[in-house]
């Protein structure tokens, strides 16, 4: 009887795991075997794309509701469903704002560069969208299945550099060129570590590929310890700095600087209105959203379930958890800390970031080179790499914040 | 510190081709000034800045007062100590009229503090400080042409809706109702859906 | 240790965070329009005059055209002109009034002056502030028609003051009275058939007290 | 919608809108969502002029919290931003460059002119440098009084100005401005002159009525 | 801010003047400019990111109010001097009511001066507090450290709304006195007020001054010599964060400041990290001030009987009064011809004479740097250009 149930759960369970592709087959069922490819990846297209653009409607809300509430006050809450007076948490803002934004006139500035004032903000979309193609959302759902998959979305992920300064050259406005070019300067600092802190993964999985890396991290230690990279001393340096190269390549804050309202009005975006201006809104949370998807895949185990009971509850189900637990750090984080000047910026990338990122690839060699220590000595090995990692971030970190300290003040006698 | 009688002799005593005289001030202030020439001022100035009984390190504040019935244009500075914490010593420079000769020493060079103010003053009473730094307008665009705060600067007319005029307001706005006068306060036409027509 | 500072920060925003969920001080928000704060009782925005009641406000004005506040007031927003009658005020006696009675509430910056002025405690200060129009020359002048309110009007808005300034009215009223009886009182006894009719009409204000008497404008 | 007020600048009721509703015109349903949508999504421009801007940012701030409408989103550039709060005096000196970011704001966008100093020049008025009523220069959709105006009554300005977006018509001669063909959205930027702004006031906006008061000589 | 590059020549149509070829890079900031807290401008000549010149360009809130002032009447100035620093309207107010006091030799009871004290000392409390939000608003942080200091700033306001009537335009003092007494209820909830300050302070510090952004953007940067800063007429926090000892309550000793037991902090360094926290410092000691003056006020009327409010007619002659404001030192310079309206009638505004080490301090940093040190600088436009 037991057996039978199980069976059914098993099942049932399996089917919810299957469901997203058993739904698009089924669509496609009625298409001849040529064509059923191509109608496959447009609807896995489609359904990445809206489904992210949801997201992206549903974070803007989100984003400004944490915001709001950290600092003491509700955030948008009256606009609800149009002509009602449902108010539905004001999840009807980003409606009105894309209504707004869709309608709002297009101003090109009279000296901008056209074509690239037009194709920055469609550039920058597109190779956002592209690097969703290598994000394994659950299991078997992985929109292309690439043996570099690791490889291929941080080269999509680069060029959307090129179309930031794309948009602070095109506008010939002094404020976005200067933002362009420290965006540019940010943007390639940062992508060092960022690619650094990811090598240790890449070696230890010893595959490029998401799906295997993700498949990898299956497991647990004792029951309850998963087997995420973020689990190890050089997976959670990685992770320390995979974020924090994250948040600076997504410019959001406290690395915010082309954008740096204060000093340099909106940067990149001063020239943009209307629609190409929400382009680029949504094209900086999508690669918000898609660097936040690569780190859980790297180190949070991708859709692995934390804890064995939980594999009951579909797995891109806690891809969606995990993904959004990091972007509401990013919230969080945003709604916390001043910016960074430009020069402390890269300088934290050069002189902090990158030498604990080399570091962290031998503390990753030392770990792989003792993978069959077993017993009372694997104890020592989680010591020694951890000192190899607290060590340098002690020292680096002090000299990176030599001449900055607490100070005490004296009285007039 | 000594009073402002005190202070004229002995400067008088430094400065021996100076004019130097006490203009008292017959408020419940009782804060009296020095009225300066304005030739020796600028030494004048370092004197009271560097004299080790008075160091007046610190100028407070720098006004331009227009006398049209003396016929001139006057600088008050008001000095004070930082170091020995007393004060204030006021000094004044005149120019000789109104039109022409406006020029005075600057006392930027001496109190780096007065370098905006007098520049207000320049730009509003047209007093020309010379080796002034940087003497520009400061508060009006450089086009303007006149000095506001003097008594007897007349403003642009800039007319345009005044419902409750009285005194000078309500004789420039007159200049600006249509030929026609009309009893009260009724105006016929555009105005009619206009307060004036209210009973 | 590098960071620790941060996440100090983060911790106080996490607070501020959670806390905005259960702590009303960390969620301050008052939800205008549906909630308001209530307006304190000292709060002033615009002035209007006093009527001593609702039913003929323009004939109850306590104004009587002085213009001292027309005088008094910085922006120069008022503007008043005097009857060339004189109408009887809420004690009887003949004042003159205001024909016109307008105030620029595009102008008015509620400093309260023409409140602290007036002798006759004629002009208080209101405390709307829901006035955005779309129009400017017609809804931001207001006449005296608009200015009128009535004293309960008063009483609601800033009942301590108000209170105060009724008994202080209702003194100075009743001592005028007696003033004025003492003064009919004299007259009659020095010229008793002359003055009889008029002392009756007029007595509770026929001579004005001397601390409400309208200086020269 | 809100409840605050039942009766529309433009003189619609509610009652009328449901009318129009229930119809099910499509025109009017598409006039009527396009309207809520910018209505709901007024962007301030961040810029403040004087005493009002305090009272702006304390309206965005934790106890009135303008973000409940949507418009806590103050954008530094006038390209992103719908509204336009000139929030204080403006000199004749400042004139010149708000006119200007007015200039730069995308259709369709809305001033507000908050506190006496915006509408008139205020207490500040008869001063030679003060502007009198930033209407001269350039067309003002809601006029907030009082200096500076509560928060509040900055929240109820913007709610007269969702309001008066919700009313508009899309076509026909009460079409918002940016749905117009004979109008344009560039309004002349005033120059500096010798003693005074030139032109002192732009025609085709500022139309005041005239007003006479006579001499008072009696009494 | 766009103001000068861009000139509007048509209708959807916008021209950018071809400069960017060069070696230097000619930037206008402002007038209207996120941070430059109002209508101020800079004309910043860049090399790179780094200043080589920075010009003030002032004026576009130039409200006349000096000459406003000689058209009215003395009691007529007391509104728009709320209007001067708009965050400080109970300082301004009391500077003025100082100088008129001066010139007419009108006394102030007691109890009126207590309470100006304690006016004062909220407002300090009320403008440092904002000027901390405003500082780290200026560095990034996106409004949070902001929306908590105007969430103390709106309990002050109340405090002030519920005293004098308007949040911001106090318009309180009066030549004598003030104008109306504060109720044991008012000064039961200032008190818990100044006594919440404190833990309020706590947290804030907690959120800011232990952050190392928050140090590596300000220390080291904007440094200010106390020579330069003397000569230059500094006043007030920053004239103390360069550790020169000059406060006006204790070397003027207006009101009854002398009866009063605080400590005035004074800074090493004279960076922007120092003119922060000074201000932090001053506001601790206020609160202890504000406590003082809660135990101590005594009974009494709050006007003098014998001032005038109207037909108020100083004698000849001319008085500079002067307190410190949060902002450095605020005066009024009167002349007085008899007449109802003063002859002349000067403001001296700390803010704009502040602002005259704006270049010395900015040359050598970045844009970045600017922004926040004339964020520390403390300006309010209303002030600078009256």
């Amino acid at each position: 009887m037991s057996a039978a149930w199980t069976n059914i759960a098993t099942s049932a369970h399996s089917l919810l795991e299957r469901l997203p592709l058993l739904a698009r087959d089924f669509t496609t069922d009625w298409l001849p075997e040529s064509a059923r490819w191509l109608a496959n990846s447009l609807i896995t297209i489609a359904t990445v794309v809206v489904a992210f653009a949801s997201l992206f409607a549903l974070l803007t809300i989100v984003e400004r509701k944490v915001l709001a509430r950290v600092q003491n006050r509700p955030g948008p809450n009256r606009v609800g469903i149009p002509f009602t007076k449902i108010k539905l948490f004001g999840l009807g803002q980003p409606l009105a704002d894309g209504i707004k934004m869709l309608t709002k006139e297009d101003i090109v500035p009279r000296a901008a560069d056209q074509v690239l004032h037009f194709l920055a903000p469609v550039a920058l979309l597109a190779f956002s969208i592209l690097t969703f193609a290598v994000i394994p959302f659950g299991r078997q759902l992985v929109p292309l299945e690439l043996d570099a998959g690791v490889l291929y979305f941080f080269a999509a992920g680069a060029a959307t550099e090129l179309a930031v300064f794309m948009a602070g050259w095109a506008s010939h406005n002094k404020y976005s060129l200067l933002a362009a070019m420290r965006a540019l300067a940010q943007l390639i600092s940062y992508e060092l570590p960022l690619l650094l802190s990811i090598v240790p993964v890449v070696m230890l999985a010893g595959s490029l590929s998401t799906v295997g890396i993700v498949e990898k991290q299956a497991g647990w230690t004792w029951g309850f310890v998963p087997h995420w990279h973020v689990f190890t001393p050089w997976g959670a340096a990685g992770f320390a700095i995979f974020f924090v190269a994250a948040l600076a390549e997504s410019n959001r804050s406290p690395f915010d600087r082309p954008e740096a309202e204060s000093e340099l009005i909106a940067g990149h975006l001063t020239e943009y209105s209307g629609f190409k201006y929400a382009l680029f809104f949504m094209a900086e949370y999508f690669g918000m959203c898609a660097l936040c998807g690569m780190g859980v895949t790297l180190f949070l185990g991708g859709w692995q379930a934390p804890l064995p009971f939980l594999e009951i509850i579909p797995s891109y189900f806690w891809f969606a958890a995990k993904l959004l637990t990091l972007l509401f750090v990013f919230m969080w984080i945003r709604a916390t800390l001043p910016r960074l000047r430009i020069d402390q910026l890269t300088r934290l990338a050069w002189k902090f970031l990158v030498p604990l990122a080399l570091i962290n690839l031998g503390v990753a060699v030392f770990w792989a080179l003792t993978a069959d220590w077993t017993g009372a000595i694997r104890a020592i090995r989680w010591i020694v790499a951890g000192a190899l990692i607290v060590g340098p971030f002690v020292l680096i970190g002090r000299k990176l914040s030599s001449g900055i300290a607490p100070r005490t003040y004296r009285y007039a006698t | 510190m000594e009073t402002t009688d005190q202070l004229r002799d002995r400067l008088l005593a430094r400065f021996p081709g100076a004019e130097i005289s006490v203009v008292t001030n017959p408020g419940p202030a009782a804060q009296h000034s020095l009225l300066l020439s304005p030739s020796p001022a600028r030494d004048i100035a370092v004197f009271l800045r560097d004299d080790p009984a008075l160091r007046l390190d610190y100028c407070s504040n720098v006004t331009g007062i227009d006398w049209p019935t003396l016929g001139c244009l006057e600088v008050v500075y008001h000095l004070y100590s930082m170091a020995l914490k007393h004060g204030p010593v006021i000094l004044r420079l005149r120019t000789t009229n109104r039109t022409d000769a406006v020029t005075l020493p600057s006392l930027t060079p001496v109190w780096r503090a007065c370098e905006f103010q007098e520049r207000e003053v320049f730009d509003l009473y047209g007093i020309v400080f010379t080796e002034h730094p940087d003497l520009r307008r400061i508060l009006m665009w450089d086009e303007f042409k006149d000095h506001p705060m003097r008594k007897d600067y007349v403003e642009p007319d800039d007319y345009e809706w005044e419902p409750t005029p009285h005194g000078g307001v309500l004789e420039k706005a007159k200049r600006h109702y249509p030929a026609a006068p009309v009893a009260g306060v009724a105006d016929p036409g555009p105005a009619s859906a206009s307060p004036a027509t209210k009973p | 240790m590098l960071g620790s500072g941060l996440l100090q920060g983060l911790a106080v925003t996490a607070k501020n965070l959670v806390g905005s969920f259960h702590d009303p001080a960390r969620l301050t928000t008052v939800e205008y329009p549906e909630q308001r704060t209530k307006l304190p009782e000292a709060y002033r925005n615009f002035p209007f005059l006093v009527s001593e009641n609702a039913t003929d406000p323009m004939g109850t004005l306590r104004c009587v055209a002085c213009q001292i506040c027309e005088k008094e007031c910085p922006p120069q927003c008022i503007y008043i002109e005097k009857s060339k009658d004189k109408k009887p005020d809420a004690t009887g006696r003949p004042q003159l009034y205001p024909t016109v009675f307008d105030i620029d509430t595009s102008v008015c910056m509620s400093c309260q002056i023409c409140v602290e002025v007036c002798p006759f405690d004629a002009i208080k200060m209101d405390q709307v502030f829901e006035i955005a129009t779309t129009d400017r020359f017609t809804a931001l002048l207001l006449d005296r028609e608009q200015l009128a309110k009535p004293n309960d009007y008063y009483h609601t808005i800033h009942p301590t003051e108000a209170a105060e300034v009724d008994a202080r009215l209702a003194a100075e009223r009743k001592a005028a009275a007696e003033k004025a009886a003492a003064a009919a009182a004299k007259a009659a006894a020095a010229k008793p058939a002359a003055v009889a009719g008029l002392g009756e009409a007029g007595a509770p204000g026929s001579s004005t007290p001397a601390t409400t008497k309208p200086p020269a404008a | 919608m809100s409840d605050f007020a039942t009766t529309l600048p433009t003189g619609i009721t509610e009652p009328d809108r449901d009318e129009l509703r229930r119809q099910g015109i499509l025109l009017t349903s598409l006039e009527e969502f396009y309207n809520w949508g910018r209505s709901n999504s007024v962007w301030p421009l961040q810029f403040g002029l004087a005493c009002c801007a305090i009272e702006m940012i304390a309206a965005s701030m934790a106890r009135f919290d303008i973000a409940r409408f949507g418009s806590e989103v103050f954008r530094p550039s006038p390209r992103q931003a719908d509204l336009l709060i000139v929030s204080g005096t403006v000199t004749k000196k400042m004139a010149p460059q708000v006119v200007r970011l007015w200039n730069q704001m995308p259709e369709p966008k809305y001033c507000i002119a908050m506190g006496a100093c915006a509408i008139s020049g205020g207490p500040f008025k008869q001063g030679y440098n003060v502007l009198k009523g930033i209407d001269r220069f350039i067309p003002v959709d809601i006029y907030i009084p009082g200096c500076p105006p509560r928060p509040e009554a900055l929240l109820h300005g913007l709610m007269t100005l969702q309001e008066k977006i919700r009313g508009q018509k899309l076509t026909g001669p009460d079409a918002p401005r940016h749905l117009r063909a004979d109008t344009t959205c560039d309004y002349p930027v005033p120059e500096f002159g010798e003693h005074d702004l030139e032109p002192p006031a732009n025609s085709a906006v500022w139309q005041a009525p005239t007003m006479m008061r006579k001499e008072k000589g009696q009494a | 801010m766009i103001a000068s590059g861009l000139q509007t020549t048509g209708a959807h149509v916008r021209e950018v003047h071809d400069d960017f070829h060069g070696d230097l890079l000619e930037v206008s900031m402002g007038p209207h400019h996120p941070s430059t807290h109002g209508v101020f401008r800079m004309q910043v000549t860049l090399d790179g990111e780094t200043i080589v010149k920075l010009k003030p360009v002032f004026g576009y809130l130039h409200r006349n109010h000096e000459k406003l002032g000689e058209n009215t009447s003395y009691l007529g100035s007391m509104p728009y001097t709320d209007r001067l620093d708009y965050l400080n309207s109970m300082t301004n107010n009391w500077a003025y009511a100082l100088a008129v006091e001066k010139l007419a030799g009108q006394p102030v009871p007691e109890r009126a001066e207590y309470l100006r004290i304690i006016l004062a000392e909220l407002t300090r409390l009320l403008n440092h507090t904002c000027l901390a939000g405003f500082l780290l608003q200026d560095s990034g942080a996106s409004g949070t450290p902001l929306m908590y200091a105007f969430r103390e700033r709106e309990k002050i306001l109340d405090l002030f709304e519920s005293l004098s009537g308007s949040r911001m335009m106090c318009n309180f003092q009066r030549f004598g006195g003030c104008r109306t007494d504060a109720s044991p209820e008012w000064l039961a909830a200032a008190k818990k007020l100044t006594d919440g300050y404190g833990a309020f302070l706590d947290e804030y510090e907690r959120l800011i001054t232990g952050n190392e952004i928050l140090m590596a953007r300000t220390q080291g940067v904007g440094v200010l010599k106390p020579d330069l800063a003397i000569s230059a007429g500094i006043t007030g926090p920053m004239l103390r964060a360069t550790g020169v000892d000059y406060d006006l309550r204790k070397v003027d000793a207006y009101g009854f400041y002398s009866r009063f037991a605080f400590r005035v902090p004074l800074g090493d360094h004279g960076d922007t990290y120092d003119r922060y926290m000074i201000r932090v410092l001053e506001m601790r000691e206020s609160i202890e001030i504000l406590q003082q003056a809660f135990r101590d006020l005594p009974a009494g009327p709050i006007m003098d009987p014998k001032a005038k409010l109207r037909g108020f007619r100083p004698k000849t002659g001319e008085a500079y009064g002067r307190i410190e404001g949060p902002k450095g030192e605020i005066g009024f310079y009167l002349i007085s011809d008899g007449t109802p309206n003063p002859y002349r009638y000067r403001v001296r505004p700390p803010s704009l004479i502040n602002l005259t080490v704006l270049e010395d301090l900015c040359l050598g940093h970045t844009v970045a740097d600017a922004v926040i040190i004339l964020g520390s600088i403390d300006i309010v436009l209303g002030e600078v250009d009256r």
